[in-house]
């Protein structure tokens, strides 16, 4: 469990470029060079709105590239709207990198990404990363309607192999995605991002068939930053870790709360206890 | 003009003399590390350390953060790693803390506050105690010690008796009458108040039909609960005479001057953090440039300064109506 | 598909039953016909009307609005004509408005309330009486007859000696157990519960270093306490088995469902008909199309369906820390 | 006491143009035919501010002509900042007309328009009524410094005779804008809008001389539309208002509490008990 955050900072970035990938799904492409260098597969933002009354909004990091990174985001309520209302050359600061970020440098050669909805914002950097290393890469992901399977495309460009699966059926193979993944050959490595219920179903199924699959959950966040205990999942807390991790309640137990923005978002599956 | 180098921002509870008037609140600030990358914590007055208890606390299920509008609503649980675990593994690391360190204890009888307050205080590396009294009660149905002043002033007066450093007890404002929950808490021995907690709150999910935290109920901070609070501190201030650590919803040095106008020594800065982890920094520069602006050299002069009893004789029959 | 036209929207206060769940709120809402331009109020549920008291009131100096974040505070003052006056001169007129008329009376003792329930309920333009017990009381130092189970019980028991039509109480969130309060209420005779009044609190203008009210304190209403008022009708729900008219920061359809799934049968909309006079109206719409889209045929199924108790375990040692 | 609400309605508009005409001080031009029909000068309107968690704000109608009106206001707080965040193209819903408006239709020939600071929003409209009656108009017109006084230059353009005044000197007269209006001829009649202090000199200075002054006043609003009782002004209750104004709390007292947003904005100098 790395912590990035040692090397996170507040990055005051300018937004270069907008665009509505899809309805209520927004781009956003902002100047942070040094951002650039510093950002690994897997990690996430906290986007600090302009203005007063809100709180932070933790969103993945999509493109790393040059000067430019970008955050691909869904319009899901009142800061996600704020956000989406900013405008080209407007100043937005965020502190990041944050998170333990993906390890892209294991040794398997035949992996799966497995995205579902807002996941896919988080798994591009990854991709590449792997790709990069000469790995073969399925892209599985999921979204209710074709219309949301936003920027598919830009995955298939960068050498991905597209798996699509929709709720109606209006692209890829109808049902869940992780239904589509169980029809597949079975990769030797997985990592998936997406709503709780997909990323259980990821999990029994890498267990299940012994796969080293890592999962970046997704929980309601408070500071972003581990200061706050709003963001925790039940993990297993092994030996190994016992001298550095607080113990749980229950006495015996070795289940602990760990906090999803500090000692993840990315968890091995093995690890989990929810 | 007064020179902003000279300024006295100093902020005195009971024997502890903070710098700084800003401090970092209690659960929302880890333990002043976590903050270390975004701000220098030597400009903080002090961090108030996460409310640890007697036993390791798991705390509650998943949502236990949802927004609201101007605010949030938390239902934590007091997770926690107990208090033999904190003072074998966490305390010692306060140490480096460039500013002051309280520590915070919460509990579900006096013994449980007495014990760790106890364990706690005779640390160094913890400069006062803070008595987080407004979390619930298993013996009194949901409400807290702080809504009783009888309850209050037991679990005060136990905690008192552990120790010499600054005890700062921290009320509710889930309460008819604040001003009587502060004298009993004062005259059980408390150095200073901090006020106040979280509003008691809830938010439903019309999807799902149910609660959206996962312990249902939570508590309310943030910029929403400043009138609250800013009310709480100036009917406090007029009940007692001890040092008030004001907050909820401070969000800028002008919400912060409110606090500080109305009556309180030092001010708390919670939720903000979570919108802008440089907010105890700007508010503290805020409160300088304020300062500066208007010749006033030290901080205590503006302790209580809007202070000034009740406007006019409507008050008695006034009503929100 | 539920057909939108054959919908039962119906809420129930005693023997009087509003077509709709929506209310324009006491104090927010004049007579209903300063809204009359801006929406059809045969569309409302009922009208409340602003307290009135036994004698004429001059209310509070101005300032007597404060904007918050995401809310206002106000300190009007209860400014009435006195119920001599309204008897002559105002309460003919209510006899015009399109939707059911809901007199408030507020006093400063039980005989007040008795007296000027007593007049108003006598009348036929009014068709229900809710007792405005959250104004300040003279006699217990800003405390209101709300804050307090048995003053609570003697207004209600009092203004229900005079009259048979329907009586809501109208509770206080400043409390910390309101449950209690709620069940003195019901047991008092009171046929529905108001739930909640505006919350208390202050702010401060730093320049002028004075409170920004006339009054100096006021109440908080709008979208910043919801979660509070939320809060307040689940556990108002838990404790009594009367309708409850669930109001605090009531702005969309989404907001109402959240108060109807914590227990209330109706809903009240105050500060939000001045961020849109439509409001009542917007609201109401997006309450059928919830209805339409999830094929519920009557409101009531809707009543406290999110009010299962309380999730798990750790509610009773939760905690919002 | 006119009651203009019961011709009032919620307008839907559209903005056309929008213009910082100083330093945080917005011009914004809406596409109202129906209003510009309605208006009558000294109306203002509630602008219900899009997006949710705020109260609407309450402004004076500048301009009425053709099919556009406009608002021009100070950023003084949160709802005037989002207000002036608006862009053209966006829509803007206003209740208006409001309030009673000034009486422009006296035989007096010489006027003394006095404003100060914001108030000038709310004087354009009679300035133009009283100029197309054949009156001269002079606009004694205070402010902080030269910055800040706006559309100088379009009054003097309608054909208004200018006293300027400055806090600061940096334009005009170095003091008070009242104290200007003492220095001058004394004008046949007065309208005035402006901070509370500036109004309590004009009534001061009008009724010393029985000089018929007309005030339109600022208070803080609530709901604008006569239903919240938060905008109050006392005044004194003649006879012949009696049967259809309540009476106030003191026994035999004829002053009352009238609601500025109702009653008002404009009463006459003389009704005022402040
Ligand atoms: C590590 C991490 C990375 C993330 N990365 C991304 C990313 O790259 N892109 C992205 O789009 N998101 C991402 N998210 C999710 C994103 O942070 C949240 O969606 C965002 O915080 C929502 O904020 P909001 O204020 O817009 O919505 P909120 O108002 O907080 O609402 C959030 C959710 O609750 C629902 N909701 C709101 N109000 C109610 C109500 N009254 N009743 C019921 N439900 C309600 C909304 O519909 C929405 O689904 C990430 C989250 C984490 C933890
Ligand atoms: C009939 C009428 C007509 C009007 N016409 C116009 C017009 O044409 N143009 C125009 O610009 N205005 C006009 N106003 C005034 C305008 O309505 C108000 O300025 C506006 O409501 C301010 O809203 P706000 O939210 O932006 O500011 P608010 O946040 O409500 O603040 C208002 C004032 O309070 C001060 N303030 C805010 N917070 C604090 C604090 N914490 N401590 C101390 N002071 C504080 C601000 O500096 C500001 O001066 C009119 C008012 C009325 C009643
Ligand atoms: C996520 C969160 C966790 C909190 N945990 C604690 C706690 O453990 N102990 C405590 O005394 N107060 C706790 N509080 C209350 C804060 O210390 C503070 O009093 C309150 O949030 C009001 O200030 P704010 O509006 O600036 O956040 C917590 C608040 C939040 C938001
Ligand atoms: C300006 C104003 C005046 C009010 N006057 C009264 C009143 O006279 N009597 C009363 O019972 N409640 C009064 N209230 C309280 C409201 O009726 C309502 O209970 C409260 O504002 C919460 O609802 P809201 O957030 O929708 O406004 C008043 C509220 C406001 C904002
Ligand atoms: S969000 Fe605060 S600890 Fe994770
Ligand atoms: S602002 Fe509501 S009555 Fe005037």
């Amino acid at each position: 469990m790395a912590l990035a955050s040692s090397i996170s900072a507040v990055v005051p970035t300018r937004i270069l470029d907008r665009s509505e990938v899809a309805h209520d799904v927004i781009l956003l492409g902002i100047e942070a060079p040094d951002l650039v260098k510093k950002v690994r597969p897997g990690h996430f933002a906290m986007a600090l709105l302009p203005g007063r009354q809100a709180a932070g909004v933790a969103l993945g990091i999509y493109e790393a590239h040059g000067s430019r990174c970008s955050l691909l985001f869904f319009l899901a309520g009142d800061r996600t709207r704020r956000l989406g209302a900013l405008r080209v050359g407007e100043r937005l600061d965020i502190v990041a990198p944050l998170g333990n970020g993906f390890d892209c440098e294991g040794a398997q050669r035949d992996i799966a990404i497995v995205a579902g909805g807002v996941g896919i914002a988080s798994v591009l950097l990854p991709a590449q990363r792997l790709l990069a290393r000469g790995a073969r890469v399925r892209l599985f992901y999921g979204a209710r309607t074709a219309e949301r399977l936003v920027e598919a495309e830009r995955f298939a460009a960068e050498g991905c192999e597209l798996l699509l699966a929709t709720d109606d059926g209006s692209r890829g193979y109808h049902g869940l995605v992780t239904d589509l993944l169980a029809r597949e050959e079975a990769p030797e490595r997985i990592l998936a991002c997406g709503p709780t219920p997909m990323l259980r179903a990821v999990s029994a199924y890498a267990q299940e068939r012994k796969i080293p699959a890592q999962l970046s959950l997704e929980e309601a966040f408070g500071c972003g930053v581990g200061g706050c205990w709003g963001c925790v999942v039940p993990i297993v807390r092994t030996s190994a870790q016992a001298p550095s991790f607080p113990p749980s309640e229950a006495d015996g137990s070795d289940v602990v709360h760990a906090r999803v923005c500090a000692e993840g978002p990315v968890f091995w599956a093995h690890e989990l206890r929810w | 003009m007064v020179d902003s180098a000279k300024l006295d921002l100093s902020a005195r509870i009971g024997s502890l003399v903070l710098p700084y008037p800003t401090v970092g609140l209690s659960g929302c600030y880890g333990s002043g590390a976590e903050f270390a990358p975004y701000v220098d914590l030597a400009r903080l007055g002090a961090v108030v350390l996460k409310s640890v208890t007697r036993r390791p606390r798991m705390g509650n299920p998943t949502p236990r953060i949802v927004h609201t509008p101007a605010g949030m609503l938390n239902a934590i649980g007091l997770q926690n790693p107990g208090i033999d675990w904190y003072l074998q593994h966490d305390v010692a690391k306060f140490a480096q803390t460039p500013c002051a360190t309280i520590g915070s204890v919460a509990g579900f009888s006096v013994d449980d506050y007495a014990y760790v307050c106890e364990r706690l205080a005779a640390r160094n590396e913890i400069a006062a105690i803070e008595l987080n009294i407004s979390c619930p009660n298993v013996a009194h149905e949901g409400e807290t010690f702080a809504c009783d002043p009888d309850l209050t002033a037991r679990v005060v007066r136990a905690a008192r008796d552990t120790t010499d450093k600054p005890l700062i007890a921290k009320l509710s404002p889930n309460v008819s009458d604040i001003a009587t929950i502060a004298r009993s808490a004062v005259a059980a021995g408390a150095d200073a108040l901090a006020v106040v907690n979280t509003v008691r709150g809830m938010a439903i999910d019309i999807v799902q039909r149910k609660p959206r935290l996962g312990n249902v109920t939570g508590g309310l901070s943030g910029p929403a609960i400043r009138p609250i609070a800013v009310l709480a501190v100036y009917e406090v201030a007029r009940a007692v005479a001890v040092p008030i650590v004001g907050q909820g919803g401070i969000e800028t040095a002008s919400d912060a001057l409110e606090f500080i106008l109305a009556g309180a020594s030092a001010v708390g800065i919670g939720t903000a953090n979570f919108a802008d982890p440089r907010a105890p920094i700007t508010i503290l520069d805020g409160i300088i440039e304020y300062m500066v602006q208007r010749n006033v050299r030290s901080l205590r002069e503006l302790v209580g300064a809007a202070n000034t009893g009740f406007a006019n004789i409507n008050q008695v029959e006034g009503d929100e109506g």
